[in-house]
């Protein structure tokens, strides 16, 4: 096994641990993001095989401390992803925070894929391979310090020396809340080689530090407070849906044959744990043609990324494929000269092409050795695989022995994974298929449901497309999910590159087309200064105003406003001269005709009973007097005159009432002997606006119906609006009353629509409907009439100066633009 | 010389200072507008003063039949005044308030009944006729203009998307000609002022003269 | 007091509010809103003391502050607080004030108006020369066609134009302006319910 | 009882969008005349010049309020925004509650840009009371105080020529938008870019009020093809002679 001397304590520690088990200094330092440098991933791969043991029970403990609380779990579940992306130590968390189907899936891969699984059953109980018990014991001291649940009988001797070591330090937390001030740990060649590759994957790891510790603060939480659902935990699952995908991105990358397995819905509150545990599942899909010989390759997938995948396969099926002797025959095979090998793998390769060392060296710690540590779950355990069948190794014969037994005992883990018995399994499936790698999917096929056959029908074309599995080196395998890794995440934008030259020719992947770690790493400050659109503007304003400083352009600027003075001086030259001297000669050359509307208002005033009180409604502001008084003039002139009505203001105005003075003086209604509160009356200023006409017309003081008729003289249409509307809303027979607007020129288009409506009765807009209604009226001649000629001239006025003035507009422009056209030519 | 020959000859004598503006912004112009404003607002309040503080607040004061009634409106009056100081004006806001959620209500319940389900029913009602036909088209192309949800193109532009720019571009000739015969009436309705100005102005000369 | 005011502010609006719809089946709703509108009435006529004070205090700044413009603000100061006292005391019917009005007030504002007979010509001219468009020129080409359809002439009407010219922009503009109109209440509807539900709160400085 | 159905329609959608808008903002098509006033109010800010702000003469107590309320809207966004200017914006109004609330909003917009004892109350003013009384107070303001742009949201009426001619003899930017159509046909021969219509109350959303106001315009957007739907459906069924 892997280990990490720690610079603090000079002990040795396993290389999955962040922080030294004895002295809690951290074995990496956490500010830097060096590639190498970050060995909790390196042997990952060996702790894949390592983890099934420990895995269980710790799972055990959590089992035991849990005692099945489900939201406990799913609360906690979510930080596995996040601090701790190798997956193995997801693993660990969600079995620690006692998941009781996240190690079956795990174990049950790893068995026989092909046996029934049940779902809720946990498997840690039953035989894990004595190996692993080793790391099972200083993480069951640490993590979850119930005594009952450790078994140093399984441990190998091997592991126990190391377990002695790792006894003398039982709190991890304590640990872990120590700052990161250890220098990087001290590694072996090959440990440097396989932190290189770890670095392409390992990158989220580095940046959630904090979180990895907190995963491990909790769980030694989790392990005192057995139920409880702090806030840290509800935190942390904010988190780890991101860090779940970015964790299992390599998986996925990888894992694109087992796709099918996955195809369920997936629920929408997806448990990172459960996720990290798939791939568990997956795996142990994996290994399904170990044990099933009808399953001929691992499920295919028509990515080419995954030909390695497929050699994997069929080295696993492959009995007489060491892994060992296949790097050699890879490298001969591919002329790749162990010494050529990217610098990543360049140590490994020298590493693994030193016999001694591989002699020494157990099978599966060869295997773990040739692991990349960060995508290791999967790789290594193709590697431990493999290696298991390997004839005459009998560790590997006992790791696949205890496997099998295990398989049995952990059947749980199978049912979770292929999600056959429950609908909640299923769902997590479901949400696997889209976490989940195909590569570890296509390892299920012993259990797979018919969608995951289908995939594995296309394995053997795909594997026959491969490079032979023989050739493939296991750390080639290694490699593998580190460019899935890399595809997910960093390199995710693009495809990965083929190489085409050198000793990696035909290999995708490799060598990641981005710089390693780049979008892993926290996203450094930029140095270019970050603006919104809104800054940039006003930037460019402060330019333009500094920029105005400096150019002086008064001439031109001096010159167009003359010019626009001199023509706005000519305009009111010609206007003052032109209707003065019309309005002076007292000119009424030009003629009047009537117009069917008008004769309509004479005849529904014809209607109106004599000495009527009539209510006029003065709204309008002093400024439209002048037309107001021409336009109401000749309907009042003739109400006056033949019904001899008698009128009662009232104002929306605060001017009104000196307005409606005004009226009666300005037409011809005071020239009849109209008399104040005599014949006509101010009922004053009515503020409120419709409400206030509301008021005015249910006041039963105001006796409202006794008019026979209502006035209105408007400057807008929002006064129309609100009596057409108060007037309809008071009663049918307050409504029937004739309503006779007389609006000014400017509100007639827009009080048209209720005459039309049949709101109002009739309408007089303008003076040039007034002249019109005077004519027709045949009363005296009045305002109107007085105004019609200047009326005229003051129209054509305006056409006139309206039409030159916009085609001369129009010539400037096309001046301009030609100018400019010639400018820029 | 009577009333109405002084208020003739003032009126002319303003008129005038109020037309020099169309040569610029002068003494004359400002010492006519800031008089007016000064005149107007005078009248203004006195006018509130007279029809509506005195009725409806001061005069229930003495009626204890409406005095209830008034006591709130009275507090929230005197409250009001806080808002000539930026210190105390917080305590004026319960005052505006009620003129703000009245007038709010009031606003709604205008544009609701008054304009928008009369409107929307009488573009329905008109639809019989090739007038009314057209009518409701340019009502709605009207409407289709306004349109403000955009999307955002990839090259960084906001449009809408392709059939509403369309109907949008239709529904600006709809408004180009409204806001045309707007802008026409607006002007018969200045050209009538201006009218009317300059006839006071000579009718008073010529009789003045004695023309 | 804040939220106080928010409270206020909207119960004073969905009352009204519900007095509107709601009359005929809850009269006391009706009755409810005539009371907080007289209130509101009165609180506008009171806003309106407070907005002349407003505008003395601003004048008074500037005689004291701009000596070149302290005339203008003195007569303004002057004319207001002369026909303020002398109106609240005589009262609005009396002659001088209605004097003061026929021979300032309506001279005045009836002379700005007409300034707008030249001001909005020469703003068409501009146009043309400012914003070719296609929307301007339909605008300009509408005003120079509904112009010469009213137009007296020596003639009379212009034949056929003046008929076809009104006809035609009646419906368009008519169209136009339902559209505009309708586009204008949705505008005021909303910004009422924001009011009333409190989302924009002018009253409480927010 | 139809009027009542489309005011809870509306509120429903408004409060709904309003939640949706506070998780992602809106788009909206560019608006020329917001572009302006974006540009103005970064003039003011950048270059110590200074803003002219009016929310017109809607009476509260009439309909004429809704864009009184949209100004006000308005502004309370400008202050908070042109606060930090050397030169503060000027605010005028045409009736006595908006312009005491046009006080509040400057007050409250220069207390969110925690400048608030910048604040003073004579910025906020009453030019008139009466519509010309209000546009010959603003006049003067326009030629006098150095103005770099106007800004008119608000209800008024023709009397908005003038503004506009005061401002073009200034040579400075007018950005007006008035809820009275004659006041919109005006504004658009007489304002550098017009603001037409409804565009009025969606000044908020394009000065990045808030989410509300992205919200109201959706639900404007929304509204608006609603009632598009039913005149055009209801004309069919009218056509088909089935009344409702």
């Amino acid at each position: 096994m892997a280990e990490i001397r720690c610079s603090a304590c000079g002990k040795n520690n396993p290389d999955f641990l962040d922080s030294c088990q004895f002295c809690q200094s951290p074995l990496i330092p956490e500010s830097k993001l060096f590639i190498g440098e970050e060995p909790t991933k390196k042997d990952t791969g060996e702790l894949e095989e390592i983890l099934p043991d420990w895995l269980k029970d710790v799972r055990q403990q959590g089992k035991n401390a849990e005692a099945g609380d489900d939201s406990f779990r799913v609360q906690t579940q979510p930080r596995v992803p996040k601090d701790e992306p190798p997956d193995l130590l997801a693993g660990l968390l969600s079995q620690s925070e006692t998941d009781e189907e996240e190690i079956p899936d795990w174990l049950a891969g790893i068995a026989a894929s092909s046996e029934k699984p049940s779902l809720s059953k946990p498997s840690s109980d039953e035989g894990p391979p004595a190996f692993f018990a080793g790391l099972d014991q200083p993480e069951k001291q640490t993590v979850a310090p119930t005594p009952s649940e450790s078994k140093p009988d399984e441990i190998p001797d091997w592991m126990r020396a190391e377990e002695k070591t790792s006894k003398q330090h039982d709190d991890l937390s304590a640990r872990l809340s120590q700052p990161s001030s250890a220098e990087p740990v001290e590694e072996t060649d090959w440990a440097k080689t396989f932190a290189s590759f770890d670095s392409f994957a390992e990158e989220p790891a580095v940046q959630k530090e904090p979180e990895d510790l907190s995963w491990l603060r909790e769980l030694e939480a989790s392990s005192k407070e057995m139920s409880e659902t702090p806030m840290p935990q509800a935190r942390g699952s904010e988190f780890t849906p991101a860090a779940s995908n970015e964790d299992l991105s390599w998986l996925n990358e990888l894992g694109g044959i087992s796709a099918p397995a996955f195809e369920e819905p997936a629920p929408p509150s997806s448990s990172s744990a459960e996720e990290d545990l798939s791939w568990l599942t997956n795996l142990g899909g994996a290994t399904a043609p170990a044990s099933e010989p009808q399953a001929p390759s691992q499920s295919s997938s028509s990515n080419a990324e995954l030909d390695w995948l497929s050699d994997l396969q069929e080295a696993t099926n492959l009995p007489s494929a060491p892994a060992f002797a296949d790097t050699g025959e890879l490298n001969s095979g591919l002329g790749i000269p162990p010494s050529s090998k990217p610098f990543q793998t360049a140590p490994l390769n020298e590493l693994l092409g030193d016999e001694s060392i591989k002699d020494v060296t157990p099978d599966w710690l060869k295997n773990a050795l040739e692991e990349s540590s960060m995508p290791a779950p999967g790789s290594v355990s193709m590697d431990w695989f493999s290696e298991r069948e390997k004839p005459g190794e009998t560790k590997a014969e006992d790791l696949f022995a205890s496997s099998q037994g295990e398989a049995v005992s952990s059947q749980p883990a199978f049912d979770f994974s292929l999600g056959d018995s429950s609908a909640a399994v299923q769902d997590l499936d479901a949400l696997f298929n889209v976490e989940m790698p195909d590569w570890l999917a296509g390892g299920q096929e012993g259990g797979a449901p018919p969608s995951q056959q289908e995939a594995k029908d296309s394995a053997p074309a795909f594997a026959e497309n491969a490079l032979s599995p023989v050739e493939l080196p296991s750390w080639v395998q290694a490699m593998r999910p580190v460019d899935s890794a890399l595809e997910e995440t960093a390199a995710s934008v693009t495809d990965q590159i083929t190489e085409t030259q050198g000793p990696l020719a035909g290999f995708r992947g490799i060598i990641p087309a981005f710089p390693i770690g780049s979008s892993l790493r926290p996203k450094a400050l930029s140095l270019k200064l970050q603006v919104t659109g809104e800054q940039q503007t006003g930037a460019s304003l402060l330019e333009q105003i500094i920029a105005s400083e400096t150019t002086v352009q008064p001439q031109k600027e001096q010159a167009a406003v003359s010019s626009q003075r001199v023509l706005r001086w000519v305009l009111s030259g010609l206007f003052l001269m032109v209707l003065g001297a019309v309005i002076g000669l007292g000119s009424k050359t030009m003629p009047i005709y009537a117009s069917a509307t008008h004769s309509e208002l004479s005849s529904l005033i014809a209607t109106i009973p004599e000495n009527a009180p009539v209510l006029v409604v003065v709204d309008y502001e002093p400024s439209f007097a002048g037309e107001l008084e021409a336009t109401a003039g000749p309907l009042l002139d003739q109400l006056a005159l033949s019904r001899r009505a008698a009128f009662s203001f009232i104002s929306m105005s605060p001017t009104g009432s000196a307005l409606a003075d005004r009226l009666i003086l300005n037409t011809g209604v005071g020239g009849l002997g109209y008399q104040p509160n005599l014949n006509y009356f101010h009922l004053g200023f009515l503020p409120g606006g419709s409400s206030g006409v509301l008021a005015f017309i249910e006041n039963p003081e105001n006796d409202f119906t006794r008019f026979e008729g209502v006035i209105l003289i408007t400057d807008h249409a929002e006064s129309g609006r609100v009596w057409v509307e108060q007037l309809q809303a008071a009663g049918p027979e307050i409504a029937a009353k004739p309503l006779l607007l007389v609006a000014s020129a400017q509100a007639g288009p827009l009080l048209q629509p209720y005459v039309s409506a049949g709101q109002a009765d009739v309408m007089i807009h303008g003076l040039y409907d007034a002249a019109k209604y005077e004519f027709v009226n045949n009363s005296r001649p009045g305002t109107a009439r007085a105004y019609w000629d200047a009326f005229g001239s003051g129209i054509l006025l305006a056409v006139f100066a309206i039409l030159s003035g916009g085609v001369w507009g129009v010539l400037m422009r096309m001046r301009e633009q030609r100018r400019a056209e010639l400018e820029q030519e | 010389m009577s009333f109405e020959v002084v208020s003739a000859v003032i009126g002319l004598l303003l008129t005038l200072m109020v037309f020099s503006y169309l040569i610029g912004d002068n003494p004359l112009f400002r010492l006519a507008v800031y008089l007016f404003i000064g005149v107007a607002s005078g009248y203004a309040v006195t006018v509130i003063w007279h029809s509506v503080l005195v009725p409806r607040l001061l005069d229930p004061l003495g009626n204890p039949n409406r005095l209830a009634w008034t006591v709130v409106p009275l507090i929230l009056s005197i409250s009001l005044w806080a808002k000539l100081s930026p210190r105390i004006s917080r305590l004026g806001g319960f005052a505006m308030a009620v003129i703000v959620g009245v007038g709010a209500a009031t606003a709604i319940g205008g544009a609701l009944t008054g304009t928008l389900i009369p409107q929307v029913e009488a573009a329905m009602d008109s639809f019989d006729s090739s007038e009314g036909a057209v009518m409701l088209a340019g009502t709605v192309l009207t409407l289709a203009y306004f349109q403000f949800g955009a999307k955002r193109a990839p090259d960084d532009t906001i449009k809408r998307g392709a059939v509403i720019e369309l109907l949008a571009w239709l529904g600006r000739l709809f408004i180009a000609v409204t806001l045309g015969v707007l802008f026409a009436g607006v002007y018969l309705s200045a050209l009538t002022a201006l009218i009317e100005r300059l006839s006071s102005i000579i009718n008073l000369v010529k009789s003045l003269l004695g023309l | 007091m804040r939220i106080l005011v928010t409270v206020l502010a909207i119960a004073s609006g969905v009352t009204v509010l519900a007095g509107y719809f709601l009359a005929g089946a809850v009269p006391v709703l009706d009755q409810a809103r005539f009371i907080l509108t007289d209130w509101a009435v009165i609180l506008a006529g009171m806003a309106a003391l407070i907005g002349v004070a407003n505008l003395v205090f601003v004048h008074i700044e500037k005689v004291r502050s701009q000596p070149g413009t302290s005339l203008y603000s003195a007569v303004l100061i002057i004319a207001l607080f002369g026909t303020t006292l002398y109106g609240v005391i005589a009262g609005p019917e009396d002659s001088f004030l209605n004097f003061a009005v026929t021979a300032i007030v309506i001279p005045v504002e009836a002379s700005l108006l007409a300034l707008l007979a030249v001001t909005l010509v020469y703003a068409c001219i501009r146009l043309a020369r400012r914003r070719a468009d296609v929307m301007s020129v339909i605008f300009l080409v509408t005003i120079v066609l509904f112009l010469l359809a009213v137009m007296p002439t020596p003639i009379g009407p212009i034949p056929v134009l003046d008929r076809l010219i009104l006809g035609m922009t009646g419906v368009v503009s008519g169209a136009g302006a339902r559209g505009l109109l309708i586009g204008v209440a949705l505008g005021t509807l909303l910004t009422g319910l924001r009011v009333l539900l409190g989302i924009d709160r002018p009253y409480g400085g927010n | 009882m139809t009027a009542l159905g489309v005011l809870l329609l509306a509120a429903v959608i408004l409060l709904v969008f309003v939640v949706l808008r506070r998780r992602s903002p809106a788009v909206f098509r560019r608006i020329e005349a917001y572009e302006r006033l974006r540009k103005a109010i970064g003039l003011a800010v950048e270059g110590g010049t200074r803003l002219h702000v009016s929310v017109g003469r809607g009476d509260l107590l009439t309909g004429r309020g809704g864009s009184a309320l949209a100004g006000l809207a308005m502004l309370r966004r400008l202050s908070e925004q042109t606060s930090f200017s050397d030169q503060p914006p000027i605010v005028t109004s045409g009736d006595a509650s908006l312009a005491i609330l046009s006080q509040d909003a400057l007050q409250a917009g220069y207390r969110a840009a925690g400048a608030e004892e910048q604040y003073r109350f004579t910025t906020g003013r009453l030019t008139g009371l009466t519509p010309f009384a209000f546009a010959a107070g603003t006049v003067p303001i326009i030629h006098d105080e150095k103005i770099s742009a106007n800004v008119v949201i608000g209800d008024l009426g023709p009397e908005s020529a003038l503004l506009a001619e005061a401002a073009r003899l200034e040579n400075v930017d007018l950005i007006a938008a008035s809820d009275n159509l004659s006041a919109q046909a005006v504004l658009y021969a007489s304002s550098q870019e017009p603001l037409i219509g409804e565009e009025l109350f969606s000044a908020g959303a394009y000065l990045g009020a808030g989410a509300s106001h992205d919200a109201s315009l959706q639900t404007q957007d929304l509204l608006r093809w609603l009632i598009i739907l039913a005149m055009l459906g209801g004309a069919v069924l009218k056509v088909l002679g089935i009344g409702f």
